[in-house]
């Protein structure tokens, strides 16, 4: 049986979900972003997948899907120890005061 | 030349990808969700070595596994992590979310099975020989502006982490 | 005076920091970590325990903890007599047990009013001279493999090894000599022993220029080095730091000259001081005693004189009641023995005064702000032996 | 079958030949011949160490110590492995394989000869750059399962010198794969200027390159290609924390760093893994810039006569180790304590020169000569690992942050813009 596009498809979406439910339903800041990472890969393998058909330009956005991760990474994280610092703990639902 | 038994190695890669995502929104412990992504993101990488993207595989073997999963280590093992792991894991709008989740991947479904007409029917091959040259052309030819604003991105990301996580600046 | 006291305190305690923070950041950091040093580390130098509060690499806090290596050496002396607590005191500063027996030996003499014949009182002088190098090569080698360079402790031990094998030729034991007795010394130098001696000299004065290569220019030792654990003058004072570690510093203060005891003051030899009072200048200094330490040896070995080398001293020793405190330029610093006498056999109070006990003293001063590297770097700088520090 | 036999005639890696049962055959051997390469390294580093340091080193465990690594192995086999008992089990269990795994997965993509490869991806550099970055999790792993200050500590100081340092090996690494795309000699007119040049990130290409162009990358643009050989051969030795940069494990700071609380089997797997990504990255630099499996001078030295003798290398130089071996064995003591010694050192010897005489056979010997040639370059970079351990004191972690950011990297940068120049102009 040959892999259509179809099942990188299925793949990604079963991740971009898994991902989506762990954004909304995880207190842990870390864990989040994790899940944040999931959607964007999920949407990396999209790109790819779809460049298969179209031509190299998914693989190049793909690339700077990646480059964005990475700097969403870094912020974030950066935040979140700015954050564990002044109030020692990493839950978002008591990350709630727009100021700390 | 046809890459070896490809079913099989997309079937595995991919179980282990979600499964692994699974594990990365489940684990109680930090640390542990971070593994679990390490698998998730190599997955993908054999993934995208399949789709005849092996730059692409590099590139997030080398970003994402070797930068940002070491970046959430890192982080992880500078927080106190054992307070986190006694508390309640999920928030309170679980069922919220689930259902959110649920429609999404409705839409999904949907999308998916209506628009498979219009996907056109033969793959287009690309010589992987030439891939990363094809790929670097591309992105300092056709999507040099993007790219700029990618690496002014990453100057401000850069700045942004230092400010944040300084103690004193 | 109270004030002054109070402003004069250790600046490195947990008030000071905790007050340093400031009111409007109680919070505890989130990379702030305790590390417990020792007492078992390879690189505490015995039984040294640190408490280390760390931010990250850089030391916010240090304790120590000292006492693992406790034997109540002081106590014992009140049970002995005075002849039989001599060799206990080999015991404390093992790796210069020459030294520690020559100050013992000299306190108790001055106690009896008795002093050492001049042939003993050169044979001492050279004995502890090759024990000052021995002592200075242990530290070099374990210096240096403290901060990473594991080959100069190769080296050092090679030629420690020529010393303790005249020490063994001597007075048959290596490290714990028990070479000298109150009065004088109790063997005779055996034949060829000028000839020995002179021999390591001429041996071991290339080899010194040997470490020199490995270590005195090298880049990275100097990293390592230049500008660690500097003590300036005032605090090494302050704190009754002494030896090499108060020379490096720029004080140029050794008993030797000072008060000069057994054959010092017939001898010619440069005190070796230092500007910065770092690690390096420490290490520079310490260098320069070996080669002031063989300078003084030959001179010593070309002038033995002839004469008895024990004096009289009563099978007895019933010193008169009183009390004596005498010191002399251990290696590590300024070894003293305070003795009060009741008339008896054996001495009422016995008190030492380590050199590395009060050396560690400015442990926590030094290291204050620097990295954990650093503070091992220290410690290994300040030559300390748990033996005495503990006694 | 006949695709089993029919490979041999092929010029190609068993992985771009599509030859599996080969691939298989191939990842086996070097996993062994790696394995070798480790215990091998093993004694000779202690022994070498020994003798810069005035000692005899291991002498006891068979004829000069030679059996003591096998002794070694075996007394780390059946060591107690404990688990501390706080340590996430998991994640304990798992970090010296992780370790070793990315340590030997790079081995698959190192071009030994011009088919003595598993296989030849077209971005093999990348790849291997990337895999052995993947060593820094493995000992974050380690570091923090433990629950432990010491190893928590050197896997903190781990990740964050692996991390700079990747960035300074990278640019060092780019500027070699530049040079594989411009023609051009330098000022001081090293090299061939009219030879092909394509750009290339395949390791076997990169090696071709160097031979299409007549000129090691090394002396490409003479100081330039030395300058980044000189970022990489000191990033690599910090990649791999190895001493003067061995800080994650300084034994007088950290006890052992991250893997103080680790025994037995577990220990001996990061060993493992550090000597085989010693050897990993060595192979790097051989390939980027000392030829790889090229001999020396194959352009000025050419002709059948200076191919034959060069061919001869190897076997004289397993010539050479018999006889030390023999020597050794003829001046031994004549007492019965140490026939047995002597019995086995001769037998050893006589094993090398029968090797030799393997090596000389002409099939062989063609096959054998480009193995030789890269493992004696990469035997060099083993030797100044053993000899910077002997010589240099150990770097505190702000200077090694210093020397990586400050240094390293904008010097690599400052290469890299210059490569880019002298090439274009």
């Amino acid at each position: 049986m040959e892999i259509t596009t179809l099942h990188y498809l299925v793949v990604a979406s079963a991740l971009f979900i898994i991902g989506t439910i762990g954004v909304l339903t995880r207190r842990n800041v870390i864990i989040i972003l994790m899940s944040i990472e999931l959607i964007l890969n999920a949407v990396n393998l999209n790109l790819v997948a779809f460049s298969r058909l179209y031509g190299l330009q998914g693989q190049v956005f793909s690339i700077f899907v990646i480059t964005d991760a990475a700097a969403e990474a870094a912020v974030g994280l950066g935040i979140l120890i700015a954050f564990f610092r002044n109030k020692e703990t990493i839950n978002a639902d008591e990350i709630d005061l727009l100021k700390f | 030349m046809d890459p070896v038994a490809t079913p099989y190695f997309f079937y595995g890669l991919s179980a282990v990808a979600v499964l692994s995502a699974v594990g990365v929104i489940m684990r109680r412990n930090p640390v542990h969700s971070a593994i679990a992504l390490i698998f998730t993101l190599l997955s993908l990488a054999g993934l995208y070595l399949m789709l005849y993207a092996p730059f692409v595989a590099g590139v997030q073997i080398i970003l994402y596994v070797g930068g940002i999963v070491v970046l959430f280590l890192f982080v992880i093992m500078l927080i106190n992590i054992e307070r986190m792991q006694r508390e309640y894991q999920f928030n309170k709008q679980w069922l919220v979310g689930l259902l959110a989740a649920a429609a999404l991947g409705a839409l999904f479904v949907a999308v998916y099975v209506k628009g498979q007409s219009i996907f056109p029917q033969h793959a287009v091959r690309f010589p992987e020989q030439l891939n990363t040259q094809q790929v670097g052309k591309m992105l300092y030819v056709d999507y040099l502006l993007p790219f700029e604003i990618a690496s002014l991105l990453l100057l401000v990301a850069i700045v942004g982490a230092v400010v944040m996580a300084k103690k004193r600046i | 005076m109270a004030d002054i006291l109070k402003s004069e305190q250790s600046p490195s305690s947990v008030e000071h920091i905790e007050a340093e923070k400031g009111v409007d950041q109680p919070f505890l950091d989130a990379t702030e970590l305790i590390l417990n040093m020792g007492p078992q580390h390879p690189s505490t130098h015995g039984v040294l325990r640190v408490i280390l509060k760390l931010d990250g690499e850089k030391v916010l806090n240090t304790e120590c903890v000292i006492g693992y290596l406790h034997r109540g050496v002081e106590k014992i002396a009140e049970h002995r007599t005075y002849a039989m607590f001599n060799p206990y005191v080999d015991r404390m500063d093992y790796v210069a047990a020459v030294s520690n027996g020559l100050g013992y030996c000299e306190a108790v003499e001055k106690l009896l009013n008795v002093e050492a014949p001049p042939r003993a009182q050169w044979v001492r002088t050279i004995l502890t001279e090759l024990n000052r190098i021995a002592s200075h090569q242990l530290w070099l080698g374990t210096h240096a493999l403290d901060i990473g360079a594991i080959t100069p402790l190769f080296y050092t031990f090679r030629d420690r090894e020529e010393i303790l094998k005249i020490f063994e030729k001597y007075c048959g034991a290596r490290l714990t000599t028990h070479a000298f007795r109150i009065g004088g010394c109790l063997y005779e130098t055996y034949d060829g022993f000028e000839q020995d001696v002179k021999k390591f000299c001429d041996f071991v004065t290339p080899k010194v220029d040997e470490y020199e290569t490995l270590l005195t220019t090298n880049r990275i030792w100097l990293e390592r080095t230049k500008g660690v654990g500097v003590l300036k003058a005032e605090d090494c004072i302050d704190l009754g730091v002494t030896g090499p570690v108060l020379r490096a510093s720029g004080v140029k203060w050794d008993l030797r000259k000072a008060q000069p005891y057994a054959a010092y003051k017939n001898f010619e030899f440069d005190i070796p001081t230092g500007q910065n009072g770092d690690t390096y200048d420490r290490y520079l200094v310490r260098v320069a005693e070996m080669r002031q330490a063989l300078r003084i040896i030959r001179q010593a070995v070309d002038s033995i004189p002839e004469g008895p080398i024990m004096g009289k001293v009563p099978k007895v020793m019933k010193p008169p009641v009183g009390e004596i405190y005498h010191s002399i330029e251990a290696p590590k610093g300024e070894l003293g023995y305070f003795i009060v006498s009741d008339g008896s056999t054996q001495p009422y109070r016995v008190r030492v005064r380590p050199p590395s006990f009060v050396n560690l003293q400015a442990l926590s001063k030094m290291v204050e702000g620097a990295l954990v590297a650093d503070v091992v770097a220290v410690i290994g700088t300040l030559d300390i032996v748990l033996g005495e520090v503990d006694r | 079958m006949a695709d089993f036999s029919n490979y041999l005639n092929s010029n190609l890696t068993p992985g771009q030949a599509g030859a599996h049962l080969w691939v298989v055959i191939y990842i086996l051997i070097i996993f062994a011949a790696v394995s070798l390469a480790v215990i091998a390294m093993n004694w000779l580093e202690r022994k070498i160490l020994a003798h810069m340091q005035v000692r005899l080193g291991p002498m006891r465990v068979g004829p000069h110590g030679l059996l003591q690594p096998i002794a070694d192995a075996l007394k780390l086999l059946i060591k107690e492995d404990i688990i501390p008992e706080n340590a996430d089990k998991l994640v304990f269990w798992m970090a010296p394989l992780v370790v070793v795994i990315t340590a030997f997965t790079t081995y698959i993509v190192i071009p030994f000869g011009p088919t003595h490869a598993v296989t030849d991806m077209n971005i093999g550099i990348l790849f291997m750059l990337g895999v052995a970055s993947l060593g820094t999790l493995g000992i974050i792993m380690a570091g923090w399962a433990s629950n432990s200050h010491y190893p928590l500590l050197g896997s903190l100081r781990s990740s964050a010198q692996m991390v700079s340092y990747e960035v300074a090996m990278g640019m060092a690494a780019v500027s070699a794969i530049l040079m594989t795309s411009l023609r051009g000699t330098g000022v001081y007119g090293i090299g061939s200027p009219t030879a092909d040049a394509i750009g290339t990130l395949s390791m076997i290409e990169i090696v071709r390159a160097q031979m299409n162009q007549h000129v090691w990358f090394v002396f490409k643009f003479f100081p330039l290609g030395l300058a980044a050989f000189g970022i990489f051969a000191i990033a690599m030795v910090a990649e791999t924390n190895r001493a003067p940069f061995d800080l994650p494990e300084a034994e007088s700071e950290l006890t052992a760093g991250f893997h103080t609380e680790y025994s037995g089997f577990r220990w001996s797997l990061f060993f493992l893994a550090e000597y085989a990504a010693m050897i990993a990255v060595s192979s790097i630099a051989v390939t980027l810039w000392l030829g790889g499996w090229l001999r020396p001078f194959p352009h000025w030295l050419s002709g059948d006569a200076w191919d034959t003798a060069f061919s001869i290398f190897p076997a004289f130089t397993f010539f050479v180790l018999a006889g030390m071996a023999l020597r050794t064995t003829v001046r031994m003591p004549k007492h019965p304590y140490f026939k047995i010694q002597k019995a086995g050192l001769g037998v050893f010897g006589l094993l090398l020169g029968g090797i030799g005489l393997v090596l000389l056979v002409p099939p062989v010997r063609d096959r054998v000569q480009d193995i030789y040639w890269f493992a004696i370059k990469v035997a060099a970079f083993m030797y100044l690992y053993i000899w910077y351990r002997g010589t240099f004191p150990r770097y505190r972690f702000d200077q090694l942050m210093r020397l990586g950011w400050k240094f390293m990297i904008p010097t690599g940068i400052g290469v890299l813009i210059a490569t880019a120049l002298v090439g274009v102009l």
